[in-house]
């Protein structure tokens, strides 16, 4: 029974990790663009939700702006950041590290705005009901995963019938192709971050609910992110959804066997070995060369 | 070197930059306390206390010149910690500090026993800060007290056997599940299951399906700040029923207001606010007057800290004696009880006074005592 | 005052030896380290073990810490051979993480989160150094001694071979560069030197704990790099003391609530990390520097 | 294969059968041809014929299917690209990848030194290797540059350093990737110079080029390469008169 519950709780919190991984996988694999403000992203969202539902104004004014704000934020980003930054032919890492130092700088604005400490989104549907003898879900869980399944679903369609959706995923199989195509860098840029940054946002409003929220766990967000991202497979939405979901379980079902303070590192040797091993990932297709 | 010579260039345009060094009066006393960062809140409190303390004693004259207080910023961090006490040790010469947080007292504490400076902490409530060397005090009952008094009070008056712990990888937890296993084992009841969490999680589902598992009869929760509070709501949230139970550091305003505090017991040190003893009716009248709220037991630790030096001063003065580390020390270990307020306390073997405990429950968000135990006696 | 300045210039002249031995992987063979802090926590853990069980004198402490942080190199030393890039990073992120978790949960060397307390005094042939006036120049010395040690490498064939590999890995491989030695040695010195820093850290503020070596401070170590000046000389100890001081510099602001200076600074040196790289992705030092290369 | 009037001179090189097939296409099929001492042999071919990937198989940058490779009768089948470059072979590339950020003179020096440990080193090398830059610097025209970045020259400097660094070295096989293309005319005929000079002074050179008249103008001998398969190597004229070569090198294949 506890299994089950933890398989549950995993599902929950994997469903929450793989819709943040394919965000974020979908900008890198599409743009190369090393975004590790996807974390600040997540944050903002997080707030902003937060903000609008405890001054009152209900929870779709506050989905509606956390969603504005998450896109406008990756749009921004780009536009003001990294198109400057790659027009200069920026190293990789010149891109990752203005990436971060903007990722600080959300980090410590929300903290001046909001506190420094957790806020909790007060709702009811964080209270589990018990299901079964000692299985506890609360509905929270089924909208994760409801969430997971309806933005999946949407996206699969979108990237394997829609143009800009084959197109997207044609850069993510071939950087170069952009060029080939004669498409606007530009433009899918564009659409990769409104995309990536939308799919932050269930993620973000539910753990508000569920875990409450800090300025500082945008790096937490990110680092799992990046996790499922490369663990998955550079370029493979599929495999970051998987490789999202399996550390979430993991991360969950570690409980049985270990004390909770060893599933971060459980995690990262995973990436770490990953790397060494096999650095296109799960269902990579690419060299890390 | 060309790049030495920028260093030493930057650093002496920093000089302009000079931080007010106290003026030298007669006496002078550290405080190494979070005055920027985000504790700096707790600063304030601590200072009102010793802000206090140093008003009365100079409107007394207990000594023979006026005293004051050098206070250097520690952000609540060790490395901006050891950088404060090394200016007050080495520049302002100070004999006794204050000192506040778990981790800036024991990187202070090194240096306080290297030099013979006192360092006394009123704030941190870790076991370990009391073997930190003779060199550094408590005028704060650290939790250990509080798991010995709640324990066997919850088992006599409740029937509570089984009980699960949850606590916060690091020493203070670490130190609470020693204290538990012992005082439970001792008490009657029963350690079933302990769960460890790391510093900086926020996911408490899975301890909650844990914990059910182990159907205890109570759980004990040892973290603090925003963790303790999520480690309780999400306790609740998933279906967690059993009676919670904790310390101190819960209760605080953020805590008490979640809804999910209802009925929790925790304990936390006893003043009483009403003794007729003349300290204890000064400190609370003054300090009411003063910031125009009552006290609370950080401002008396403060207070207390402050006036045991003063004390101590006093009869060092009378033999004609120098006010130093070495000699505070030994006077204190030569007096042992002192009137400060809450009463006459004496302090233990290991530099750490005794305080009682009392065991509160929270109701409409406000605490109740539910009983008072008294270790002095 | 002159304890206070002592003390930054101690302060400086530690995280300066970690800039600048950082800057020597990243700046001068683009090994983008975002786990330099496990290296300095490797030797202060090292040092102070030597010093606590067997002896304080740095003739035991520091060889036993370069060669603990050396040998612990070629763990990441592993994935800089196999990848580039952007997995190199994530590589060097899942061992800062890996070993921040080691570090709190290794108790008895480590002392966790506790920390460990009671470091004895750095031992110079029997001269106990603790004092700020004295450690001061031991910090200087060993600034110094590491800045000429790494300015005679990166001024030497190594130091081409090092920059020419940065730059394309295969052409230098084409030119006889034996690259996975090279990169390895390079992580090596980097690591031992690094660690040195980690023992003069641990016996001047005779006590450490995790919260010195987790990834903040490798972003802070990585920043200094970075503002001050990737792959120049001076640029790593500029960024050093410029990131040390901003704090003293900002509380100077009065209009600005002390209680939020830690986060005021932090938003200038995330603020100044993305203007440097959009304007000068060379750093303060390198806009003025006209090439990486030097006098032979 | 056909015959040649070059046989005299000394196989330096080896290649017989070599393969190399990407995801099911042959990018070299089948090679053996031989690179013969103090000669410029021309590989010609239209885009994609596996020029630039029969070098990267010499150099061991990639991995042989199948096929043998010997340097000096010696087989070098599971060479690695430094240890080609320390045995002889040094190969320039098609897209320069200069030491960008480091100055002319450090890329030059940077070129022959081929230790790895960082050990002080004699003065009477320091002295020979500073007379070999300083022959390099003179001959392509670059020392009024020695400082200036690599990536801040102008093109054909660039093409020139390029060659400056292979000069510099003591390697007896310089395999060439289209070291010419895009030269205005005075550069390029500075270019034949030297590189006329350098096969004097008994250098082999392997060269990559698409333009034809430098092709006539240099070659000793000319492979022919198309879709990976060596479909001549013979001297010049015979290479050039064929009439289907003529047509597959202009595009006008059926």
């Amino acid at each position: 029974m506890l299994a089950l519950q933890l398989t549950i709780t995993g599902l929950q919190t994997g469903a929450l990790y793989a819709l943040t991984a394919v965000g974020f996988s979908l900008i890198f694999g599409s743009t190369r663009i090393f975004h590790f403000a996807h974390g600040a992203t997540f944050i903002i969202a997080a707030y902003l939700f937060y903000f609008v539902n405890v001054s009152g104004y209900g929870v779709v004014l506050g989905i509606a702006a956390a969603t504005a704000g998450a896109i406008a934020f990756g749009l921004l980003l780009n536009r003001f950041v990294y198109v400057p930054i790659q027009r200069d032919e920026g190293s990789f890492f010149t891109v990752f590290v203005a990436s971060f130092g903007i990722g600080i700088v959300i980090q410590n604005i929300v903290g001046m705005i909001f506190g420094r400490g957790f806020v909790t989104v007060q709702t009811p549907l964080s209270f589990s009901v018990e299901l079964m003898d000692g299985l506890y879900v609360s509905p929270l869980a089924w909208i994760s995963m409801l969430c997971a399944v309806v933005f999946f679903g949407i996206l699969w369609c979108f990237l394997r019938y829609s143009n800009l959706g084959l197109s997207l995923r044609a850069l993510a199989d071939n950087p170069e192709l952009v060029k080939a195509f004669g498409l606007n860098p530009r433009y899918i840029s564009a659409c990769a971050f409104t995309i990536g940054s939308i799919l932050v946002v269930p993620a973000a409003i539910i753990s508000g609910a569920t875990s409450g929220l800090n300025p500082a766990m945008g790096h937490h967000v990110m680092l799992i992110s990046l996790a499922a991202t490369i663990v998955g497979g550079i370029g493979s939405v599929a495999g970051t959804l998987l490789a999202g979901l399996a550390l979430g379980l993991a991360e969950s079902l570690a409980l049985l066997y270990v004390d909770s303070q060893w599933t971060e590192a459980v995690t990262f040797a995973i990436l770490f070995l990953f790397i060494i091993v096999r650095p296109s990932g799960l269902l990579g297709r690419s060299a890390a060369h | 070197m060309k790049q030495i010579k920028l260093i030493f260039a930057a650093i002496s345009c920093m000089s302009i930059l000079s931080f007010g060094t106290a003026a030298a009066e007669d006496h002078t006393i550290g405080a190494l306390f979070p005055l920027s960062g985000p504790n700096a809140t707790y600063g304030d409190v601590f200072m009102s206390g010793s802000d206090l303390a140093v008003e009365h004693i100079n409107a007394d004259k207990m000594l023979s010149g006026p005293l004051s207080i050098a206070y250097e910023d520690s952000q609540g961090l060790p490395q901006p910690a050891v950088v404060g006490m090394t200016k007050l040790v080495n520049v302002t010469n100070v004999p006794y500090v204050l000192s506040a947080f778990t981790g800036v007292s024991k990187a202070i504490s090194t240096l306080g026993n290297r030099n013979e400076v006192v360092a006394v902490n009123g704030g941190g409530v870790g076991p370990d800060l009391a073997a930190l060397g003779e060199y550094f005090w408590n005028v704060i009952p650290l939790v250990n007290l509080e798991v010995r008094a709640v324990m066997p009070y919850l088992i006599k008056e409740q029937g509570i056997k089984r009980v699960v712990l949850i606590y916060i990888d690091d020493p203070f937890g670490n130190s609470i599940l020693d204290e538990l296993e012992s005082t439970l084992e001792s008490a009657g009841g029963e350690l079933i299951e302990t769960m460890s969490v790391p510093t900086t999680a926020q996911q408490f589902s899975g301890i909650a399906a844990k914990v059910r598992a182990a159907k205890p009869d109570a759980v004990y929760i040892a973290s603090y700040g925003a963790q303790q509070i999520q480690i309780v709501k999400q306790l609740r949230d998933n279906g967690v029923d059993q009676q919670l139970i904790t310390y101190s550091g819960y209760l605080v305003p953020d805590a008490l207001a979640l809804p999910e505090s209802e009925g929790i017991i925790a304990t936390g040190q006893g003043v009483n606010y009403n003794s007729e003893d003349p300290v204890t009716k000064r400190f609370v009248a003054d300090y009411t007057a003063k910031y125009n709220r009552a006290p609370t037991a950080y401002n008396v630790n403060y207070y207390n800290a402050t006036y045991l030096f003063a004390l101590l001063a006093q009869a060092l003065e009378a033999e004609g004696k120098e006010v130093t580390g070495a000699n505070l020390l030994a006077k204190r270990k030569e007096i042992g009880t002192f009137d400060l307020v809450g009463g006459n306390v004496s302090f233990q073997e290991n530099g750490t006074l005794l305080f009682p405990i009392q065991v509160k429950t929270i109701k409409n968000g406000k605490t109740e005592v539910l009983d008072t135990i008294d270790f002095g006696k | 005052m002159e304890a206070y300045l002592l003390n930054l210039v101690i302060l400086i002249s530690i995280y300066s030896i970690l800039a600048s031995t950082l800057n020597f992987i990243m700046g001068y063979a683009g090994i983008y380290s975002l786990a330099h802090a496990v290296f300095f926590g490797v030797g202060a853990y090292a040092g102070t073990f030597v010093a606590t069980h067997f002896s304080a004198s740095i003739f035991f402490t520091l060889p036993a810490a370069m060669i603990a942080g050396a040998v612990l190199s070629l763990i990441l030393a592993l994935p800089a051979l196999r990848v580039r890039g952007e997995y190199f990073v994530a590589a060097s992120l899942g061992l800062q993480v890996l070993a921040v978790t080691i570090f709190s949960e290794w108790k008895s060397v480590t002392g966790g989160i506790g920390g460990l307390i009671g470091i004895p005094p750095l031992d110079i042939a029997g001269f106990e150094v603790f004092k700020p006036n004295q450690f001061v120049f031991v910090t200087v010395v060993g600034l110094i001694i590491v800045l000429f040690i790494i300015n005679r490498l990166v001024h030497s064939s190594f130091g081409r071979s090092l920059r020419a590999i940065r730059d394309s890995e295969s052409a230098a491989a084409a030119f006889g560069k034996n690259v996975p030695l090279i990169k390895t040695i390079s992580v090596v010195i980097s690591s031992a030197l690094t660690a040195v820093a980690g023992v003069m850290y641990a016996s001047y503020l005779s006590f450490i704990n995790v919260e010195s070596f987790t990834l903040d401070t490798s972003v802070l170590i990585m920043a200094m790099v970075i503002i001050g000046g990737t792959g120049t000389q001076a640029g790593p100890i500029i960024g050093a003391a410029l990131l040390l001081l901003l704090p003293s510099l900002i509380s100077y602001l009065d209009f600005l609530p002390q209680t939020e200076i830690g986060s005021i600074q932090q938003i200038i040196y995330g603020l100044g990390m993305a203007l440097l790289m959009i304007y000068r992705p060379g750093g303060i030092v390198g806009l003025k520097k006209q090439s990486g290369g030097g006098k032979k | 294969m056909v015959s040649s009037q070059v046989d005299t001179q000394e196989v330096l090189m080896e290649i017989r059968n070599v393969d190399r097939a990407f995801g099911g296409v042959k990018a070299v099929d089948n090679v053996s041809m031989d690179l013969r001492a103090g000669i410029i042999t021309t590989l010609v071919g239209p885009n994609g014929a596996g020029k630039t990937t029969l070098f990267n198989l010499i150099t061991g940058e990639l991995s042989k299917d199948s096929g043998t490779i010997k340097w000096l009768g010696q087989p070098i089948n599971r060479i690695k690209p430094f240890q080609a470059a320390r045995a002889g072979i040094l190969r320039t590339f098609q897209d320069l990848r200069l030491f960008n950020e480091m100055s002319v003179e450090d890329n030059i020096l940077t070129s022959i030194e081929a230790n790895s440990v960082p050990l002080p080193m004699a003065k009477s090398q320091r002295k020979a290797r500073r007379e070999k830059v300083e022959y390099a610097l003179s001959r392509t025209g670059l020392i009024d540059k020695r400082h200036i970045r690599a990536k801040d020259l102008a093109y054909a400097e660039r093409k020139f350093l390029s060659m400056a660094r292979v000069m510099a070295t003591d390697a007896r096989l310089w395999l060439l990737d289209e070291p010419a293309s895009g030269l205005d005319p005075n550069s390029y005929e500075k270019f034949l110079e030297i590189l006329r000079e350098e096969v004097k002074q008994g250098v082999t050179v392997c060269i990559i080029e698409h333009n034809l008249d430098i092709v006539i103008g240099i070659s000793d001998r000319i492979a022919f390469l198309d879709r990976g398969k060596l479909l001549a190597d013979d001297e010049p004229q015979t290479v050039l008169n064929d009439p289907d070569l003529r047509a597959i090198y202009f595009g006008e294949r059926t």
